[in-house]
């Protein structure tokens, strides 16, 4: 796949599967969504089994459970040994009830957080696969810990010796799939979404009903060429013109080419510089202005390579609000009193 | 806008009430009394949730706060609306209660102890966690490994903020980094949880701590109730996402009373410091190390040297 | 409280509080387990409470629930900070019901590896006080991996990069004791026990009868003064006449006067010293011949500091059949099954 | 006492039985079938025990074990005796079963990895663990982390061994220490659990694996079911204390018959690799570190050379 440029703000599409003049905005930020969502698009499992030889599933938490959402294992990428982590769901109804629909239990996040520091024990890079519509919410959920696994697991990430590329495959929801999501570079599918909350959670606290959850699914830029441009993703990896669940093979030698030249560089690094960068990437994170006197953190003024390797791939960072205009839901109903309460 | 930080009288803008009805036990309490109580009611023990800077005039030594960071100001990185544009939101939050954001840093003592401080004020947008508050908690983590003063976060949050999307979500990577440096250095970190610690950052920094407190009866959970109760067909045990439940489970150390938070940090505060930082291998006494003893143990295990080790 | 010669294998006593010609070995044996598992002896909150100051106890373990048989927190030795971590019975029935009798389920020993983790961030030394018959051995117990906790446990305390003084106060009963009972030094009681097994569960084994209890105890060597002479302890520290449990604040008084000493020298050691040590001590432990050519690991000729000031204590380690012999009962019949199952 | 070590036929003074009769599904077995199949009922597919050798024999290339510390015995610290002197029942069970004591150790290789390998006998008393067993499993430890070889051990025992009193507990301290050097030094280990891993050897070394495996239906437990099911009043819940009870609550990665253990096992070495040994900060290439960069990557990403970092 060739390099392109860092994206705009229009969602990017390769070789466009819905032709943008027949339908809003809206209704194309929808169809991502939708395709995120697609029960047939390849998971963890599948993606692993297209792109990698010598899959080993490696199960347990070594305090619980197992849990059936979040996968984990050994495989080898055209022969480079990683371990790879993700959730999983179901492409049948049956599955996906067996995998609680990618829905992570705080078992999950532990398995995941064994299999990092088994990778980090082994100096063996951590390839992440990211699709869930967020940890499970239930009261058994709650009751072990799923936030505190969660916090765990992303301060984790953040110190783990070794490097750690993260792929946003499907639906990137929340703290759930941020908890799996901490890498030095972080890609995203092109029809992958990622979001700090889903949009119907949030249709239905903004704009206090469901319904808008198309409106809220603009509003959040929620599509993996908007997270491009913020920064938030590295490199979108363009699907196949008919999407990926219906190209998974091809969608697996796509990713399996660009994770081989970005493990190869990341693998070649001191650690420590590594550790360094990975830190700045989620430290400069976020958009705000200082009005008081400067404080300011002093940052070095070249970048570190994984950033240059970012920036390389063609992402940016910085505050887009203007470029983002035109993608401007009107407002609507002007009732003010914020629901601010997100939902996970 | 003109703001006056960091103290500023609440409620001048609100009809001048004299009571508050307890949503406790119903109870009409007298505005006054109730401040002068920590806003406890006098009745059942009710918490209400507290100002930045009432829950800062409780914890510190008197006037030792030094602000950091005030300027700080959210932007709109995704030019946000929903009902309202998210910069209209932002200026009736900084209008409705004198403050710049939704948490406030800075270095203070506390009991005599010095410490970096960083509270949330529900009042702003449900405590909502923004690229303010993210890095607002990282500079007072990041202050706190330089200077190595313990940290004391005191949360009270709706969570992340969803107007600034993704870029609302990767503070929980950045706190969480900030944090995880500093226990690395062996420097601790207080977290108190105060009604409502959710979402986002009750899945990041407010977990964390090395010691956990909670107000009693504060919420405390990941998913909204609504979300638990409704998404999912499911009965919520009793006292679900209570500060008592996380007891209960594990996660909270101990939920302290208003009244008696403050000894308790300060009780906390005279264990957790930094741990020293290690004299470098080739300092000061140059018979220490390999087996080598220095004098004065050696002259202890004098009457041993003869003796052989026996091994089993 | 005078340092004493190594202690004989007669089970030790300063100011005997039972004759000792009234009563045969196996009375005098089985009197120790009895006075052992006295409930109103001083377990570990009221030992701390009665020696240290500024007691704040912390709960829970973070990932399943607070398990009210493992106590644990912060408090001061003489101006001390320590981190304390010691099993829990009740003084009366209904809170040894509460606390299960010592009995730790999984997430006792979760919490206990909580707390060594924040005394090794902190850079504050670690007391344990040891009094269970042993973990759990229930379901619950099981099914969340309690022997995973231990072992887990174990480890880390093997590897702490802080000083651990682990006292023997009451019953050492198995993995369930050991799992908290690993240090630089280990002290006990006088009147405590330290074991295998229960003697009941070794007696329905070995002797195929509860009823053996007392030979069992006998046999295993449960005595502090035995377990000084194996090694296992380094030093037993003397009970007023009457037994700990009528003059608690006189127990821990000497307790606190040997655990300031030893505090004190402990945290005056490079760490890496410390950790090496920790590991020869339990290194050597064992007793076995090599009838095959040498192949003996290279230990150093002089003893670490640890090991030296266990020998000033009065430690004594080898082999000591030979010395043991007067104690051996008589072979009872002569049944060769061997029921080799070790019971927790 | 003449010992042939380490591959002496079993059953010699036992009566020379043609069949033996499967405990699970009470098929009649020929007896060289059942051997030839791994000892795994041909019909249900019941794992029987395996001694040392046939274990060693299925695992390890031919003729690559090479054993250590064959000459360590058991003594008897403890002057135990229960119905007979533990001395006897050494001498018993060393006679009974061709073997010195309910370990063997050695080097060898499999799939080609070279590996140290640690195999439990439960033959040999109960595969119980006194002194020689957590010496020879610290030794195997030691050796693999100073060899930098992957360690593979195959438990099966009861526990700890009684007669060894507290000498046999301490052995799981002395197994862990080493497991935990080993693992902080990036050197793999696996374990593998077969009928039965129980009481202190779960809770040292088995439990402790980077990867842990399990033979199907094997009872992996920490306490005695006589004591859970006894002692406590409890109805104990399905298939408790089996190879798949322990998959379920997430304490074995695999439950693997044994006709595919091998195969699993190397499959799994040819990750499990020791971590490099991290070379010295001073070595090689003098322009590594510190954010200068060497040579190739540095022309890859020369176009961005004048490019600025954007901040966010
Ligand atoms: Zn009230
Ligand atoms: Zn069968």
């Amino acid at each position: 796949m060739a390099d392109r440029p860092p994206a705009a703000m229009q969602p990017e599409v390769e070789e466009p599967a819905i032709p943008a003049d027949e339908l809003t905005i809206r209704e194309q930020v929808w169809a991502r969504v939708q395709e995120a969502r697609n029960v047939k698009r390849p998971h963890t499992l599948e993606l692993v089994r297209l792109m990698a030889t010598d899959v080993v599933e490696l199960h347990g938490d070594r305090l619980f459970g197992d849990d059936p959402a979040m996968v984990g294992g050994l495989c080898r990428l055209d022969g480079r040994a990683i371990v790879f982590v993700g959730h999983q769901k179901g492409a049948e109804v049956e599955e996906n009830i067996a995998r609680n629909f990618g829905m992570p239990h705080p078992e999950g996040y532990r398995k995941a957080m064994r299999l990092f520091r088994l990778a980090e024990r082994l100096g063996v890079p951590v390839v992440t696969f990211v699709d869930t519509p967020g940890a499970y919410p239930g009261a058994a959920s709650e009751e072990r810990g799923v936030a505190e696994s969660i916090a765990r697991s992303i301060q984790l990430m953040c110190g783990l010796r070794t490097p750690i590329v993260s792929v946003i495959t499907g639906e990137g929801g929340s703290g759930g799939a941020l908890a799996i999501a901490v890498g030095d570079v972080v890609l995203a599918l092109e029809n992958a979404v990622y979001s700090v909350i889903t949009p119907e959670g949030c249709a239905s606290i903004l704009w206090r009903s469901p319904d808008a959850a198309q409106q809220a699914a603009v509003a959040m830029r929620i599509t993996a060429g908007e997270q491009q441009a913020l920064g938030v993703i590295d490199r979108v990896v363009g699907e196949p013109a008919e999407g990926a669940h219906a190209a998974p093979a091809e969608t697996a030698r796509r990713l399996r080419e660009q994770l081989a030249v970005i493990l190869d560089e990341l693998v070649a690094r001191p650690v420590e510089d590594l550790l360094d960068e990975r830190y700045e990437r989620y430290r400069r994170m976020g958009a705000f202005a200082d009005s008081g006197p400067p404080q300011a953190v002093v940052r070095p003024e070249r970048p570190g390579i994984a950033d240059r390797l970012r920036i390389l791939l063609g992402s940016g960072r910085g505050i887009l609000a203007a470029e983002l205009g035109p993608l401007r839901p009107g407002a609507a109903d002007e009732v003010d009193d914020p629901p601010l309460r997100e939902d996970g | 806008m003109p703001i006056k930080l960091p103290f500023r009288p609440r409620g001048r803008n609100l009809p001048p009430d004299l009571w508050t009805k307890c949503p406790a036990c119903a109870e009409m309490l007298y505005n006054k009394q109730l401040e002068k109580n920590l806003r406890v009611c006098t009745r059942c023990g009710h918490h209400f949730r507290l100002r930045v800077d009432a829950r800062l005039a409780q914890l510190l030594d008197h006037e030792t706060f030094e602000e950091r960071d005030a300027g700080l100001e959210s932007l709109d990185p995704l030019g946000f609306v929903d009902q309202k544009p998210y910069p209209e939101r932002l200026t009736a939050a900084r209008q409705a209660t004198g403050i710049r954001e939704a948490a406030m840093w800075g270095l203070g003592t506390l009991g005599g102890h010095r410490v970096a401080i960083c509270v949330m004020d529900f009042a702003f947008m449900g405590g909502s966690m923004g690229s303010v508050v993210g890095e607002k908690v990282a500079r007072a983590a990041e202050t706190a490994l330089a200077e190595r003063l313990p940290l004391i976060i005191v949360s009270s949050s709706g969570g992340a903020r969803m107007q600034e999307g993704t870029l609302a979500l990767m503070q929980l990577a950045k706190t969480c980094a900030a944090l995880g440096r500093l226990g690395e250095a062996g420097v601790p970190y207080i977290s108190v949880m105060t009604d409502p610690t959710t979402g986002g950052v009750f899945a990041s920094y407010a977990a964390l701590g090395d010691v956990n407190l909670a107000e009693p009866k504060a919420l405390i959970g990941f998913a909204g109730a609504r979300v638990s109760a409704g998404t999912i067909a499911e009965t919520l045990p009793e006292g679900f996402q209570s500060a008592e439940f996380l007891f209960q489970h594990g996660f909270v150390d101990r939920v302290v009373p208003r009244a008696a938070l403050r000894d308790a940090l300060v009780g906390l505060l005279a264990y957790l410091r930094p741990r020293p930082v290690p004299r470098p291998a080739t300092a000061g006494n140059g018979s220490a190390g390999n087996g080598r003893l220095p004098g004065p143990l050696a002259a202890l295990l004098d009457p041993l040297a003869g003796q052989e080790a026996r091994r089993g």
